[in-house]
């Protein structure tokens, strides 16, 4: 994995992706005591997988807030909150779980600036750990994230590092509106990267452009990054690689300047191919940037199943896959 | 029997002109919407004891989430009725600029939620609001309205066992006008439905499974209304409370709606459980009102209704260049391009 | 509106789609007892848009049930049903509402098949109407059907004429699979036409070719159809109009034909552009017909925002957006 | 106390079998997850005698549909042994070739539902699949359980709605274990969190919100389990029924849960409250244990589990290329194509 590094004036620590997420909640939750987190299991237990760690220790029940077995209790919840002037960041436990909460996050959540015309804003962080990676069958390793990029109101942001985590995290508490955080479940212990221990923000309206090359565009985001940086640097692919980071509204002038360049494009992503994002950035393509293109665009994709549990691994994009497709269109003429 | 109570002749006049002008744009406006001035109206007839009362019950300090059938309360609140009627009407002046359908109110000055169509949606809202003000030590606490149709939905559970466990400033006050647009809470002597039965239909016991209490009252009495709602709104910083204020729905569900199909009318205009003849026997025996001043109101109230009525009708419609407006804090990229779809 | 009609050996009659929709029903429950009706009004009342009319008086309160107002529990108990030997046909009132019961859709309906390996099937069809047309501002309008196409698991189906309605409803009823079948209610009282008073099926598989034209596919489905059709007729636009008529699977074969000999497309959606059911087919063509693209894959659509009471109008898509985008296609060399 | 009962010495000797082979096998499932031979794992201490009593309850005719921590039911039901095994090691041979989680059982032939993770999911369904043997006329209850954690959430709600609207042969059994993950049902002396009290906490009562009846049993007797159990499913075609079994979680929520963060071991193995304690004590004083045949059955259970798990540790896995199998009864082309994407 590379990872861009920032030095300096900040103290860093080496941190695991958890690690940063649990540092980000920490320092915004210093700086505005308008910040309440709330979700099972994240305050004495520190959260299943332990992003909430200690937090309660340090702020409190009141702001760390352990709730009864309820998705659309805690989003409905912090809604209220954040309707009343707070700074919600409800947790669910896993992504797999949040369609119970459903017409909360589509019909209020999402719809509250619109419909009101700002006379109620939204300011809250929704985060949830999504993906595969622990190996836990239908209902513990589902993306879902096309879900919520075609809720109009929602923006829905996916990091795929430690650095981009928090400064994504502390990113999505400035904006006034609702925020979906999708956190990448397969790389929360991935792997250490350093990271400052102060305040910082990463921008959400732009890509990463990960890796530079001519021949192709590889446009991906969180769970996938890692494979995708790996299956590049490992076969040499002279490659752009796009982190979205935000997907929606995702940043189409990167994505439109890379595929200028390249003229052949790949998407990858961990959820299923038909009628998922990677849809909506190929469509964009052939709408505005159909003369540059001189391949067929691609995906690489989760198949298009639930995910059973004995066979997660074939489930998922692989390097063997992606190196079909990258192949096919680097052989079209 | 007279009433006890604690607020003045001069309030008690007022809520009952309130309660008669309620009544009278009611009707005016389904007529306008059977017209086409309005899209689309949802009735009110048979709600406005429960509608005075809850609006005389609120504080400044307090603040309200209502349901769609609430148009009375804010009339009583005293919001000014300019803004009430550029709602409903969707009007250019409309703070939402005509987004939400009529009494789908959203006055975050006066202390009052974003009305929401889906049926018990704003339940958690109302909820966390309560938890804020509870966290921010504001003064006050926090009332939500909601039909009976409404206690079936997974919202109005996990509410109630929110304000449960967290012991909110929140009173739940359930309209009870015993439908569901056409199905019963209770059964009918048609026995058109099977569904329910008078000891599931207990909507106020509810509030035990939850470890707070609920209380009935008579939707059609507004004081009683009124001073239960006070006292449950000062007390609500010890404990959630479940109100359930029997009433009956004597108009259609909504202007799409024919209740010849399901019911036949029991409460009609005028008869002993109609809310208004309730009122003007409530103030007769206190000595408030009497038949000359019942009618100097209804014709001073038929008077400013119209005007009213007839302003809005033709008030400005929202500009359609706002229509992409206020998505988000900052306009994505595709909204900014769809911008030139409108010209 | 052109139709297309069946004569014959079938009584016909002329029928809106609503009563299109009843008959369907009434020939189903007629010919089998394992069919199960339930939602809220949908017995004594009728239904509000009176798709259920009469049926309980000719079947019982046992098989036309008016439920307690919770979504969820109607296609919740609808699963059960099915998974216990009937055929439930559980109806949301309006779209937007369907929202409370996803996570029975997504994780239960949409699931079962797969994740027992067929040891419990589901023939349920859950019916709702869906998009605009009555003016009901953000709760009575939303279209939504890129929630369910990206459900792995879920047929999707929309009717665009009282014979289709019909006939893709009694084929739904046949297959062993759950359903999501849309109803435009923009379409349920917008004309009549000849519709057999006996069971018929139309191809759940199949899209219809609606027009026949060489410049371009204009490809669309369910409540923009009858918009399409009448801008092609009055602006003698020679085009493919292919209504998909099942959103997921869609008529691969179909489009593709099309394409092929046109080489220029528009995709017409009422429901939001971004990430919605448009970017699939776009993406779909961006993969296998590249090639026989001369011009960029245009969608239009309703605007990606809610729908706003008051401006109804703008949001959906009209002639001259049509025209418009027609125009740049044609233009584009 | 000697318990009363209407079941065979040797059923009931065979039923304590079940439980330690419940409890034995438990240990060496926890220990293979440890080891890796199973990805992931649902412990069951503390539930044994909830497990055997409903096993022992359930009559050919009535159907089950259980929640994720139910393994034990499924041995007591006489399962066979291999069904089981096959599921929990996700094998080839597991009739859902090995797509669920462990201890997610679907057996339609048994008349047991298709197990699913998502806390409270399958009430809703358990509800029409009574619905339907109602209307079937078929003759048996339905019974379905879920743990403390699941009357949170709005299935439980709607489905305890429904079964009342529409009187439904339906027991609601809820194995009341403690703990909602870290989440105390009830409050513990450490305070560790404000949530819940003991009012509220009052899981049976809630039946009452829906106008019929909720009990409570203590869950580590399998007897009164069963016979409470039993009970209800012969009287289910009255009315639904909610029995709360009072128990408690010995080991961790799942193998990826560490309970030392948030609780002491109040119940530990061996004392009193542990199930198997429980068990022995009531079969010796019906004199039909004691302590040799204790030794003994604890002998020839260690034996037999070893045996077992040894053999599913080692048995074939699915095969890859079935994994696009059966998503739709008839394939759709995207996934015909995405088959050549596995190879
Ligand atoms: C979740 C949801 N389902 C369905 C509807 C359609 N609908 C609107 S009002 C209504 C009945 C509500 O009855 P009740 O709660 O008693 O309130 P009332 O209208 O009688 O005041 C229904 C079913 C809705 N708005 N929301
Ligand atoms: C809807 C949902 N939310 C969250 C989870 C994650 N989760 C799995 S089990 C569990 C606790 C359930 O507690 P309880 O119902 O008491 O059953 P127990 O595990 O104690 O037997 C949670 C929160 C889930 N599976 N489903
Ligand atoms: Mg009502
Ligand atoms: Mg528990």
């Amino acid at each position: 994995m590379v990872y861009y590094r920032r030095k300096g004036r900040f103290a860093v620590t080496s941190m695991t992706m958890v690690k940063a997420l649990n540092s980000a909640l920490d320092n915004a939750m210093e700086r505005d005591d308008s910040i309440i987190l709330l979700g099972e299991d994240v305050g004495v237990d520190g959260g299943v997988f332990r992003v909430t760690d200690n937090l309660i220790k340090k702020y409190g029940s009141a702001r760390v807030m352990d709730t009864p077995l309820s998705e659309l209790g805690i989003v409905g919840f912090g809604i209220g909150m954040s309707m009343a002037g707070l700074r919600a960041i409800p947790e669910i436990q896993f992504q797999d779980f949040i369609y119970t909460a459903m017409d909360q996050i589509i019909s209020q959540m999402a719809k509250l600036r619109y419909r009101t015309n700002g006379d109620y804003t939204l300011p809250m962080v929704l985060r949830t750990p999504y993906a595969g990676g622990v190996h836990g069958g239908p209902y513990h390793s589902q993306s879902g994230e096309e879900y919520f990029a075609t809720t109009q109101g929602l923006t829905v942001v996916t990091p795929s590092n430690p650095y981009d985590a928090k400064g994504l995290l502390l990113s999505s508490l400035n904006l006034n509106d609702p925020v979906i955080f999708l956190e990448p479940k397969r790389l929360y212990y991935a792997g250490k990267m350093d990271v400052p221990d102060d305040y910082y923000t990463v921008d959400l309206r732009k890509a990463k452009l990960l890796n530079e090359g001519d021949d192709i565009s590889i446009i991906t985001y969180g769970p996938a990054v890692p494979l995708v940086m790996n299956t590049v640097k490992k076969n040499n692919i002279n490659a752009d690689v796009i982190d979205l980071r935000t997907i929606n509204p995702f940043d189409i002038d990167a994505i439109l300047k890379s595929v200028q360049k390249t003229t052949r494009v790949l998407i990858v992503t961990e959820s299923p191919k038909m009628f998922g994002v990677s849809a909506e950035i190929s469509a964009t393509l052939a709408e505005k940037a159909i003369d540059y293109l001189s391949a067929p665009i691609l995906r690489v994709a989760g198949l298009d199943i639930p995910i059973p549990f004995a066979l997660e691994d074939y489930y998922v994009p692989n390097e063997k896959r992606i190196m079909n497709a990258v192949n096919k269109i680097m052989q079209y003429r | 029997m007279i009433e006890e109570t604690d607020i003045s002749d001069e309030k008690l006049l007022n809520a009952y002109k309130n309660l008669i002008m309620e009544r009278v744009m009611d009707k005016k406006m389904l007529n306008a919407s059977r017209q086409g001035f309005l899209p689309f109206y949802i009735p009110l007839m048979g709600h406005e004891a429960m509608h005075i009362g809850l609006g005389l019950a609120l504080r400044k300090q307090d603040f309200i989430y209502p349901y769609y059938r609430d148009f009375g309360v804010l009339l009583q609140m005293g919001i000014p009725i300019d803004t009430i009627m550029s709602q409903v009407f969707a009007t250019a002046n409309d703070n939402a600029l005509g987004r939400a359908m009529p009494d789908h109110f959203s006055l975050k000055k006066y202390n009052i939620g974003a009305v929401i169509t889906t049926v018990a949606g704003h339940l958690m809202s109302a909820t966390g609001i309560a938890y804020a003000r509870k966290y921010r030590e504001i003064d006050g606490g926090v009332l939500t309205t909601f039909g009976d149709g409404a206690t079936s939905t997974p919202d109005f559970h996990v509410a109630m066992n929110f304000a449960g466990v967290y012991n909110l400033p929140l009173v739940f006050f359930c309209e009870n006008n015993g439908f569901a647009i056409s199905v019963p809470t209770y059964p009918n002597e048609s026995g058109q439905t099977d569904a329910y039965e008078e000891t599931k239909g207990m909507i106020y016991k509810k509030a035990e499974a939850y470890g707070f209490s609920g209380i009935r009252v008579d939707g059609t009495n507004f004081i009683e209304v009124y001073k239960n709602t006070r006292k449950a709104l000062e007390n609500s910083n010890n404990t959630p409370i479940l109100i359930e204020a029997m009433s009956y729905r004597m108009g259609p569900h909504s202007t799409a709606d024919d209740p010849n199909k399901y019911r036949k009318n029991d409460v009609t205009e005028g008869s002993e459980k109609d809310p208004v003849i309730v009122s003007q026997r409530l103030l007769k025996e206190m000595n408030i009102l009497d038949d000359n001043k019942i009618k100097e109101i209804e014709d001073e109230t038929e008077d400013s209704s119209s005007k009213l009525i007839n302003k809005y009708e033709k008030a400005a419609k929202p500009d359609k260049n706002t229509i992409l407006d206020n998505l988000y804090e900052e306009e994505p990229w595709y909204i900014t391009e769809e911008r030139g779809d409108l010209q």
